[in-house]
This record gives structure tokens, sequence and C-alpha cells, in this order.
């Protein structure tokens, strides 16, 4: 029978988690073009909104497109043209970020930013005893970032957690390292720090390191690195938990997307990824160490 | 009488042989089967037009170009120069006629770019600005070895210039009209210099449109016309006037329009108390129409700064500035074209003309909205005035789509006057009329400054060069350091008084004048 | 010597200056043909006037940067310039939607049309009366405008008010006798440009400046308006390029427009302008600018390329493309 | 005529030149006085040692950035060579650790300098050979090494071995006498960058074929080879700005160096060295790093700026820094 083609359109690799995102299409892709000779997954990444846009475009001119799975840079911006996509009468597959118009997507893998953000303030809430000073480096002004830090803010409300400061890292691990000097340098007292994504935190750990400063109780990320996850699985005492928001979504998207061409009936509907404490406990069911993120 | 071109002497081998030499721009013959031989120990003058080819001719001896026939020979084998290095290599140096220094760095800098001295690996400064120091003082230049030459007036750039070939000892060095940026004093200088080359038997070949010069210099003479070789001849067997009849082919009308004499007319432009902080102190003149104005001075006596004040090129105090008894604001250019003013500058490469540009565009650039009422161009329109100009200032082109640069001097010169004129000033305001112009040439542009003036506008005249400001000028004006300290007119108007005026017992005051 | 008559003989110069404009073009050729090897779908009519339409924005904003590059200037500010007006164009429009309906459009145009001027006019002002690096100039107002745009988003982003969208569309996605609209505006833009730059004293001047702006000043242009000048053109030509940008995205955010300059300055300088100004060549702009669009379109239709390395083959390329030019100059 | 006077006294050239070096040093001084009166924790030593420390690279590439410049030409790649050398040297340093143990370390270092300097090499080569504007090239260049890192990186990073970490660690962490180290090696890059600038031939052709490329080919100056040596300086340098960055977080990702380009030429041209080439100054190069840092430190350490305006206001200080110095340098 015909051959079927799969798209995956993806942000390019600019930071690590987006790193483990094009890890793991391309892994499912290959294992898919393997298994199953009749199914074509092509991954293509894209550095930009605009890019993708364009991307997307590319993949339908040729028009023989059966199934798009796309993780889009912005809801906003990606709308429109992934609508013209379905309209094509392509089968849509939405990982992590919803479009502004739900009706689009067929299949919805969702990641939960909020979750990531309240879940991380509800730990610091309970660990220090509501009451603390954290300072907090977000990343690239994007939806993530924005309702990463949304969640949290909503997480603090009614404890006596005060934000001291919040400034952009850009999701770098540098410009973290010396935007947490400086906050060191600012504030004399620091009881927690939060790092919207485990790249900054890094940079924060090392700082906080050299700085010598003891009163920091908690250096806490997010997005589950392989390094942070380590961290936690030990037990370490100011990393003692990491909230996962796994690029392996993409891998499960794109599989549940194939099963339909594979003789399956199509999965529609949503499917949502929660965004669980991980702890020491269940730290290994997140653990990927061949994973480069 | 008729001239007998020289018989190489017999005995005499000569340094350098060129032979067959040619060179053509594309379908533009440029030289044309030019044999030369040049003695050691000779100073050898090359004169013709402007475009006859004189500067082509060095840039291949000097390999600067590559000639599309011909051969060289130098101290009897044949040689071939791919680049200017190699030439130099070969012991030839090149004075360029126009001036090729790097404007950012200082003159020691320059002086020594690409031969630095070093003291075990670390560049030497001390050394070398005190040769600089000493090359320069000995060519009498007042610049300092650590200007910017940026900075530095034309003329001390040409001195600088010239350090730099003579930097370094060299079996040929070629002069391309070193004096036409130079007032007496330097010229002077600058020819006893020349004489000592010569006496330590280094073959030297000198190009000057100053024919005063060539015939006190030269020992042979070989005139081009059109890129041919007219022929060589011993500078003993020619008078000036056989030169300028050689060079332009025909007989020469008198050089200078007869004088007009002193003007009563109401003044067209009148100048009050104009300083240009550095250069000019409390400067007051008056134009007037119907006489040319003259403007001497020593190099660095702020004549030029003293225009660019008061056109704002240079930030200047101008007490009072009136055109036609009208008091006027001038703080650029653009406002001098409107008020009537048009100054054409003496550094036409730098600041004249866009050499990779097309003619028409550079004659109208300053023109644009004169000539255009409308906001577009039309390329007819610039077609047609330049024709005119071509015509109007006998500029020799070969082609229309030629860059200026591709121009000769001469040429480049002429097209700049027309690019001035095309705004028909009240007063125009001329310095260097004649750098690097040939005798015919002059001759003509004497005639169109007398034309203008009889038009009835004025003229002001920037000139180094005495015989001209004598020869061409109905009232004379002399600055010195900075400030206008005499005026002669009628009669009072002497080479001799001239240059005491301008130097006035200054160390060069022995030294002015009798050369001419 | 005095033959005057400009003979039809000139070949070198003539020659010499057509290489210079075609340069661009034999790099676009060479890419198509590549193109067409690499994946025949490239040449289907869709992809190209996807690739077309979309090199319209870095086109249209090209054509500005050559004013402002061959006066011997430069602007880094015009993707972040892009984004803020972007930004204030659709918060414009969505603010008056509920008083005129789709004629917001219309307005939110003629606003943005006049902000990117202005924009273009601080830039200007500030190179040409601060006397400063364009370079370092329009580094700093690239920050700025980034800011602002962040600021006016609140770090998220500025999406298009529904009702609009649907009318907007057309802006890019419509098309007129079968082209895309986009693709006729940018070459409306080209026209017009290269008529100033070619055609109009200001476009004399603008080339004088750049070549030397000694030989300007003496003969009595104004350095500073011309600068100035240029840098506000930019700014108009950034607004036209977010007008046929925002029915694309439907939002402004704070990433939109990210590292357009370069793209912008590279087709400049892929179109035969020299960096150190002089001589702006506005057609070879637009055929830079379609080439760097084409090439990151290959690499969506090429399969054989490791995600990761896209970007090394870019950079490749695009020497390669300098590179033919270089070689197609010596004829 | 004949007697040669002493040289003349020539102060106003002195001062003119001095006014020149002062000029980005006057900013520093302005800024450090805001910077007080904003936080008086600015000038606490841990603060002020951590700032001038985290300059330490911009300030290190940008003395190689200095010789590029001053030579006529620009490279943009210096951010994603700095991270593409890295990557090399961590993987090269932990394929070692099992031979060599911590002396991996320094066989690294050696490897290093050479990846730099062959990346340089390549960098100019293109530049010369090609006879392509430098922008576009090392735009390329910029594109291939991040394409190389992000590729060996697989999008993630490359963390050096454990048993390095602790060995590694002063290199940035360390101080020697008081003084991080670097902030040493820093100063002693900029004195052999000053002496090879000023002091050798080398120096001084590398500022006159900046200033005028024919008047240096025709003094003999092999204008191709000076501009090639100075990306090899400039190469030289980012390897050694890596050495230095490797132990502050021990590892390289795709992200290591993102935009450091921008950065490193803004320090250059605050500096007090024109971007078209010519006199180079190395002095103030680095505090023109310094600047930079400083007031990333100030936005931070102010209470008064939105998150979302810090790019603005950064933007603003530039414009003003230059600003400064314009004025400072008429006495
Ligand atoms: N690159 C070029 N392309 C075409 N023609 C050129 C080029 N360079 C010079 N010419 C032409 O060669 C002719 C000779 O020029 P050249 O400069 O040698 O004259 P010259 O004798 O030095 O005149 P002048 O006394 O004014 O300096 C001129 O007609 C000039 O237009
Ligand atoms: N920018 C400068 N900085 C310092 N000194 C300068 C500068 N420009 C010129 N000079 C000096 O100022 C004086 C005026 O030079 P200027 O060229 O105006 O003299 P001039 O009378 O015009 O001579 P010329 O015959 O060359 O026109 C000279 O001493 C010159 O060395
Ligand atoms: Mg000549
Ligand atoms: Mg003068």
């Amino acid at each position: 029978q015909e051959k079927k083609t799969i798209a995956v359109s993806i942000p390019a690799a600019t930071h690590g988690w987006t790193g483990g995102v094009v890890y793991h299409a391309q892994k499912a892709a290959e294992e898919i073009n393997a298994a199953f000779p009749n199914i074509e997954v092509t991954v293509k990444t894209s550095p930009s909104a605009a890019a993708q846009v364009s991307a997307l475009e590319d993949l339908t001119a040729s028009g023989n497109l059966n199934a798009l799975v796309i993780l889009p840079f912005s809801s906003d911006e990606l709308t429109g043209p992934v609508q013209s996509v379905a309209d094509a009468g392509t089968f849509i597959t939405v990982v992590d970020r919803g479009l502004t118009d739900p009706e689009i997507q067929d299949l919805y893998v969702a990641g939960d930013n909020i979750a990531v953000g309240s879940t991380t303030a509800k730990f610091l809430v309970d660990n220090l005893g509501g009451k603390g000073d954290v300072v907090v480096l977000r990343g690239i002004p994007t939806v993530i970032d924005d309702e990463r830090i949304q969640g949290f803010e909503e997480g603090l409300e009614g404890s006596d957690i005060k934000i001291l400061d919040i400034q952009y890292a850009n999701w770098n691990s540098d410009e973290a390292f010396s935007l947490m000097q400086d906050y060191l340098a600012k504030y004399p007292h620091i009881d927690a720090v939060w790092a919207n994504d485990d790249d900054m935190l890094l940079g924060v750990l090392e700082a906080i390191e050299q700085s010598g400063r003891t009163e920091i109780k908690y250096a806490l990320g997010g997005n589950g690195m392989k390094e942070i996850i380590e961290k936690v699985m030990a037990g370490d005492a100011m990393t003692p938990i990491e909230t996962p928001y796994p690029p392996s979504m993409i891998k499960t998207a794109i599989y549940m997307t194939a099963a339909q061409f594979n003789g399956q009936a199509p999965v529609r509907g949503t499917v949502k990824l929660d965004a669980p404490l991980i702890t020491k406990d269940n730290a290994e069911e997140y653990y990927f160490p061949d994973s480069p993120f | 009488m008729i001239l007998e071109p020289a018989q190489s002497l017999a005995g005499a081998v000569p340094l350098m042989q060129l032979s067959e030499l040619s060179k053509a721009y594309g379908p533009v013959t440029v030289l044309s089967d030019v044999n030369l031989d040049i003695r050691a120990g000779e100073i050898h003058a090359i004169i013709g037009e402007n475009g006859a080819g004189k500067s082509t001719l060095m840039r291949v001896i000097s390999g600067h170009v590559k000639p599309t026939a011909g051969t060289i020979r130098l101290a009897g084998r044949e040689v071939t120069f791919n680049s200017p290095v190699v030439a130099e290599h070969a012991g030839i140096a090149l004075v360029h006629q126009e001036i090729l220094l790097a404007d950012g760095l200082t003159v020691v800098e320059n002086l020594f770019l690409g031969r630095e001295r070093t003291r075990h690996g670390v560049v030497d400064d001390r050394a070398m600005e005190q040769i600089a120091w000493e090359r320069l003082k000995a060519l009498g230049s007042t610049a300092s070895p650590r200007d910017l030459v940026r900075n530095l007036p034309i003329a001390q750039r040409q001195l600088v210039q010239i350090a730099r070939a003579l930097l370094e000892d060299h079996r040929v060095v070629i002069f391309d009209e070193p004096t036409a940026v130079l007032t007496t004093a330097e010229v002077d200088t600058l020819l006893g210099i020349v004489r000592g080359l010569r006496d330590r038997g280094v073959a030297v070949l000198y190009i000057s449109h100053r024919l005063n010069e060539v015939e006190a210099l030269a020992d042979r003479i070989t005139v081009l016309r059109d890129g041919k070789m007219i022929g060589t001849y011993e500078a003993a067997a020619v008078t000036q006037e056989d030169m300028a009849r050689l060079m332009v082919g025909r007989e020469l009308s008198m050089l200078y329009p007869p004088k007009r004499g002193v003007s009563t007319l109401p003044p067209v432009l009148e100048i009050e108390h104009l300083s240009v902080p550095g250069f000019v102190t409390d400067a007051s003149l008056v134009a007037r129409p119907g006489e040319v104005l003259g403007l001497g001075g020593m190099i660095g006596a702020g004549r030029t700064e003293l225009f660019e004040g008061l056109l704002g090129l240079r930030s200047a105090k101008v007490g009072q500035v009136r055109v036609k008894g009208k008091p006027v604001r001038i703080h650029s250019v653009a406002d001098g074209v409107d008020a009537g003013i048009g100054y054409l500058t003496e550094d036409r490469k730098g600041k004249g003309l866009l050499l990779r540009e097309r003619l028409a565009p550079n004659l109208v650039l300053t023109a644009l909205s004169r000539l255009y009422r409308k906001p577009y161009i039309e390329q007819k329109l610039e077609a047609r005035e330049l024709d005119r100009a071509i015509g109007e200032y006998d500029i020799r082109v070969r082609s229309k789509r030629l860059e200026a640069g591709q121009l000769s001097g001469g040429n480049q010169q002429k097209l700049l006057l027309a690019k001035i004129m095309m705004l028909d000033p009240q007063v125009v305001i001329i310095d260097e009329p004649t750098r690097g112009i040939d005798i015919g040439n002059k001759s003509q542009i004497y005639s169109f400054i007398d034309a203008l003036i009889r038009a009835g506008k004025a003229c002001i005249v920037i000139s180094s060069e005495l015989q001209e400001l004598v020869g061409l000028c109905d009232r004379i004006l002399v600055m010195r350091a900075g400030s206008i300290v005499a005026e002669f007119s009628g009669d009072d108007i002497t080479e001799e008084a001239v240059v005491l005026a301008a130097t006035s017992g200054g160390p060069t005051a022995a030294a002015g004048g009798d050369s001419l | 010597m005095t033959d005057i008559a400009a003979p039809p003989q000139r070949e070198p110069f003539t020659q010499r200056i057509n290489w210079v404009d075609i340069g661009p073009f034999i790099a676009l050729a060479v890419l198509i043909l590549a193109g067409v090897i690499i994946n025949p779908d490239f040449l289907s009519p869709t992809n190209i006037a996807n690739v077309v339409t979309r090199s319209a924005f870095i086109a249209i904003i090209a054509v500005g940067a050559t004013f402002v590059i061959s006066s011997g200037g430069l602007d880094l500010s015009v993707g972040s310039m892009a984004a803020f007006v972007t930004g204030i164009m659709i918060m414009f429009m969505n603010a008056m939607v509920p008083s005129m309906g789709a004629n917001a459009i219309i307005a939110g145009m003629a606003l943005v049309l006049c902000v990117g001027a202005l924009c273009g006019l601080f830039n200007g002002l500030i190179v040409t009366v601060g006397k400063i690096e364009p370079f370092i100039v329009t580094l700093g107002t690239m920050g700025i405008f980034r800011a602002l745009i962040t600021f006016m988003s609140d770090g998220g982003n500025i999406p298009i008010d529904r009702s609009l969208r649907e009318p907007f569309r057309p802006v890019y996605y419509g098309n007129f006798v079968g082209i895309p609209i986009p693709i006729i505006v940018s070459i409306v833009v080209a026209l017009i440009g290269a008529f100033i730059l070619y055609k109009t004293k200001f476009g004399r001047r603008c080339a004088a400046v750049g070549a030397n702006e000694d030989v300007a000043r003496f003969s009595g242009i104004s350095v500073g308006r011309i600068r100035t000048m240029a840098f506000v053109i930019q700014g108009i030509c950034v607004a036209i390029a977010a007008i046929c940008y925002v029915p694309r995205l439907g939002a402004a955010t704070p990433t939109t427009g990210l590292l357009w300059e370069l793209q912008v300055i590279t087709a400049v300088v892929i179109g035969g302008t020299a960096l150190r100004g002089g001589k702006g060549r506005i057609w070879g702009t637009i055929a830079g600018a379609v080439i760097l669009e084409m090439i990151a379109n290959l690499m969506v239709l090429s399969n054989f390329i490791s995600e990761y390395l896209v970007a090394a083959v870019q950079g490749v390329i695009i020497i390669i493309a300098m590179l033919v030019q270089r070689f197609s100059k010596q004829p």
C-alpha cells in the first residue's frame, strides 16, 4: 500500500530542553521508519515562529502529507498556519502548547507549563514554612516562560513567601550564573532560588557554591534535565525535587500519531502529561541516561 | 628654428632602456611605442600636455601599471615589474602625482610604512621620528612627525610623500609633478635636493608643467604628445618657448590675458573679521567685480582655511559677510552657493571629485537642484550638460564613460572648474587654479577667468605660484601666519614684493622668488 | 585626443558594470539548479510562490537598508523595530475595532508607517547629531525596541483581534492576477526604491555621501540630512514589511523579527552593495533576499542534512553564493 | 635650513591622542559613580571582583577583535567559535583523562589554542583569498561553528569529566595574590596585545592596512597576509577565553557564547577603535568590555527597572557612554 508521510515540526535545539525534544523526535523517527516501511517520518526544526510557519508551508507544498506533529513556537502565531494545513485534510497532532482554536487539532499531547510553576511553588510554600524570600530567573520571553512564571506566582498566593526579584536569563546557564551572582550581591538574605529551566539552574548552583552563602535552602529548576535528576536521586539537599517537563512527550505524540497508519484506529482527543513532583523515590522513572538532556 | 632630437651619446651606457613601450586601457591607447633611455646621473625631464601620458609612462616604469607591449631593460638586463614592490627592490622609486598617504596615520608612520626600523624586534619610534624629523626639515617641511596626515595641508602631504620616496637610496627616482602643490621656497629646496641626487649618480625622471623649473633643472628633455614620443633633446638646446611649442604642437598665444586694472565698482563680496581658530586671525577683505583678486603667501599661511572657514567647512568666527551689500549668513557650502559664492578646492582628488564616479554625475553634483527643478534626474539633460562643459572648458576625454579618476590631472581640474561654474556664482574663489596643469591648459584657464571677470563677476585666486599671481591678478593680498599682511595693486605688484611680504625676513626669505 | 563621441565599443566599462549587477542573479540561478536536483518539488509553483512570498519581509526591509548602507551607515535595529511597530500596529487596531470595525486596518497601516518613519528618524538623528558609529547607535536602539515590545506584551504576545484576522488575511495570503500580494508589494517597493536611488537628486547625494563624505560636503550636500533621510526610508520600509507580516502570524511577540537585521544586511551585501558605502544595488538586494529564503527552503526540502547541521550548511551556501558572484565578476 | 633642530615639543598631538585613549575610562568612571549612587553594594569587593572577572571572556576575545577591526576586518563568528572550541577541548580532555589524568587539562589547553588558531586561519583565508566581505564570511562561519557544537552535543551539553572539575576549577575561581585568575589572564593578554599592536612591525602594518589598503599595498605590505594573521590572533584569543570559560560551568552547550560577537564588537567600538579600521586601542577595548558587564550588573542591582525594560536601559546607557566619550574628546 502507498507510503504514509508524517511531518514533525519542532523548534530548533537552542537550549537544553529543545535539544531534548529534537533528540527524542529523531529517535522516534528512526525507530518508526525502521519498523514500518509504509510510514515515513521526517523531522524539521525551526529557529523562530516565522521560520516554523515557513516550514509548514514547505512541508505541505508537495501536497502529500498525511499527518503533522507540531510543537508550536507560540499558540497565536501558529494557529492560522496549522489551520490551513488541517484544511488540506491532514491529521494534526499538537504537542505541549495548545492552539488558540482547539477545534483544529485532532490529537493534543499537552504539557502543563503552569503546573511546572505551581508544583515548584507549592513545594517551597510547604518546605519554607509558608514564608521566605525567593529570587526567580526566567527564560526567553515566550509563552512557555510566561506560563511557568504565572503558575509559580499563583502557587505562592496566600503564603508569605516574597519574590524579591525576577529577571530574564534567556534559558542560558552563563547568563543565569551572572544573574545569580548579582542577586547574591544585591540581597543579603535569600531563602530559595527558582530557575524556570534546568539549564539556568546549573549556572545558579555554581554561583551559589562560589559565593559560599549558606542561608540559601533551596535552588530549584524544572524540565527534568538528567544532571538535575541525578542530584535528586542522590538526595541533594539544595535540589531535593524536580518538576518534569519531559521532552520525550514529542516521542509519545509521534508514536500515537503513527499508530493509525498501522492498522489501529486513529487516537483523538487530549492526552495531558501531568507535572508530578519528582523526589528521591520516583526519580528513576524520569532518568534517561542516554538522552542528551 | 628646427630642433634636432639629440643622439644618445656613445659611451654613456643607459641605466634604463624603454623600447616600443605601449599601454592601452581597453580600446583606449594611452602610450604608443615609447622609446626612451635614461642615464645614471642625469636629470631627465618629461614634458607634455595634460593627458599626454606622462604619468602613465612613469607608472609603467615603476611597476604600478603593466605595459601592453614593449620591454624595459635595467642596466642591460630585461626586467618585468609585476608590482611596485618589485620595481622598488630593483631601485626604482616613484613620487606620485596624486598624493598616496594614509590620512589616518601620522607622518612618521606613513614615512616608514613597510620599512619600519626596529631594535631587537621592537619598532624604534625614537629613531624613526628622529630620521623623519631630519628628512622633513631637509625638505623644508613644517610638519611634525607626529601630525596626523589628515590634518596636514596638501603641500605638507606632498613633502611627506617626497621624503618617503627618498627615504632609501634608489638608482632611479621619478618625480611626477612634485612641485605642483609647492610654493617657491619649498620648490627651491626640492630642486637643490634633486640636483644632489643627480650628483650622487642617481637617474632622475622629472615631470613638471613649470617650464622654468625644467629649464633650470634638466639635462635632457623628452616631449610626449598624445602618448607618442616627440623626441628627446639636450636641455641646453631648447628654450621654454620651444618646449611649449613641442608639447602643444602649435604656436602658443601669450600666457596671461591683458590685465583689467584695479576695479572701483561696488564690492560683490565683503568679509569682515573672519577668524579660523588655529589658522586665520581676523581677516577682512573685499572682492570687486571686474578685477582678479589674488591671495598669496607661503604654504600654511592659512589661505585655504580662510575660505573653508567662510563656507562653514571649518569652525570659524565671522564678523560679517556681505554679498552685493546684503549681509548673508553662511553655515555651509549650500548657503554659499545660494549667496552666489563658488569655491574650487585645492584638493581636487580628496575633496573635489568622486574619483570612482562617472563624469556627468560629478559635473552636476553641486548643481543638482539648479539643474533639475523636478525631483527626478534626466540622464539626457545631464549628458547635454557634460557635452557643453567638455566643449566650453575643452576637457580632453577619450570616452564620456570614464570615471573621473581616470582623467589626467589637468582634465580633472577643468572638470572641477566646470562643476563650480554650473552654479554661475557671483564670486568665484579658485584655490590653486592651475596646480598640475600644462602650459596650454593654463592659458586656457586664465582666459576662462578673464572671461568671467569681463562677464561682471568677481574672482579670487589663491595661488602659490608667484608668476601666476603676478601675471594674472589686478590686486594681491598677501597672508602670513594666518593674517593678511599686505596689499599690492597696479605697478606695485612684483614677485620680489610679494615674496618679501609673504616671508618678511622669515627663514625662507632669501630663498624666495629667485627661481622664477 | 579630442574625440568626444562616446564610442559604442566601450565594452570594458559597460561589461564591468553589468557584471556586478548580474552577479547575484547568477548565484540565484545556480541555487535554483541545485534546488531542482535536491528535490523536484522545489520548482512546484506553490513552493516557489511560498518562498518568494516569504522573502518579501526581508526584501522590503533590505531595500531600505540599501539606502542606509550606500549612504555609509548601518542599521542593526531593523529586526526589533519590526517587532515594535508590529506591536504598536496591533494594539492600535485592536483598540480601534469597536469604533471603526475593519477600517481599523487602514488606520493601523497609516499609523504604523508614521511610527516606522519616526523610529528611523530617531536612529538617524542620534547617528548624525550625536556623531556616533551607526553600529553602536542601532545596536542600542535594537535593545530599546526589543525591550519595548517585551514590555508592551508583558513578555507574552500581542495577538490581533479575531474580528480582524479574516479581513486582514488577504494582505499576506491573497493574490492579484495570481501573484501573491507580498510579492507585488515588494516589487513596488523595489521599483520606488530604485527610482529614488538612481533617478532622484536624493539618491545621487546618498551615493555621493557614501562614496566620499568630504567631496559631498564641498559640493554643498548636507551630509547629516541625507544620512538621516536614509534612516527614515529604512524605517518606512520596516513599517511596510510589518504590514505584510501581521496577517501571516497574527501576533507580535518579543521574538518577532529576531536576527532579521543579520539577514537584511546579508541580503544587501550578497546583492552587491559594498558595506563601506557608495553605489547601492536595489535589484541585487532583492535577489539576495530571495537567495537567503531559498537556502532555508532547501534545508527543509532536502532530507539528508542532520537537523543540527542546517545552520552550517546555510553558512556554507552563503559563502559559496558570494564566491559565485566574485568569479562571475571576472569575465 | 641645514641645522637640524631637535624635534619640537608636540603638546597638541600628545594631548589629542590622550583624549581619545582616555575617553572610555571617563565613561567607565561616570558609570561607576552612577553605580554607587544607585546601589552602595555596587562597590563591594565581591561584586566588583565578580563583574570584572565576568568581563574577562569578552575582554580577551575583544583584544583579538581589536586586531581584526583595526586591520579593516570584522568577525561575527567569535561567539560560536568560542562554543565550538570549548566543545572540542572538553571532548578531548574527557578522552584523555584515562590515560593522562589531570594532565589532560594541559593537553586540552594546548589543543584548544591550535584549534582556535585554525578557526581564525579559516576565516582569514576565506576573507583574503576569496575576497569576500568579512561580514558575510564570518556570518557564514558563525552558523557553521554554532551548528558543529550543536551537533557535537546532540543539542544537549558536553560536561567536563568529574575528575577534571576540581583540578581545573581554580582557572576561573582561583586567584593569585587576591586577584582572580581570569582578570590576570586578560591583563596579560592585553599587555601582549598592546605590545604586538603598538610595538611590532606587524602591529603597525595592521593599522596601515586598515587605514588605507592601497597605500599599504604600494608600500610593499602583503595586505592579505596581515589580515589573515589578524584573524588568527582573534582565533587564539577566543581559545584563551575558552580556557578560562570551561572551569566556570564545566560544560559546553549550544547556547555557549550566544551573541558574544555583538558584545565584543561593542566593547571594541566603545573602546575608541573605529569600525572602518585604522588605529586600534587595546586598553580602550578592555575598558569597553568592563563597561558592558557593569551595565548589565547595574541593571540587576537597581530596583527601579522593570525586567522587561532592562535591554532598553542598556541600549540607552551604551549610547550615552559613546556620547560621554565624544564630548570628553573636545577639551
Ligand atoms: N584607468 C584608465 N582607464 C582609461 N584611461 C585612462 C586610465 N588612466 C589614465 N587614462 C587616460 O590616459 C591618458 C594619459 O593620462 P596621464 O595621467 O598619463 O596623463 P598625464 O600626462 O600625466 O597628464 P597630467 O599632466 O594632467 O598629469 C589620459 O587621457 C587619461 O584619460
Ligand atoms: N588640521 C590641521 N591641524 C593642524 N595644523 C594644520 C591643520 N591643517 C593645516 N594646518 C596648518 O595650518 C596652516 C594653514 O594651512 P593651509 O593649507 O590653510 O595653508 P594655505 O595658505 O592654504 O597653503 P596652501 O597653499 O597649501 O593652500 C599650515 O601651517 C598647516 O600646516
Ligand atoms: Mg600626470
Ligand atoms: Mg591651501
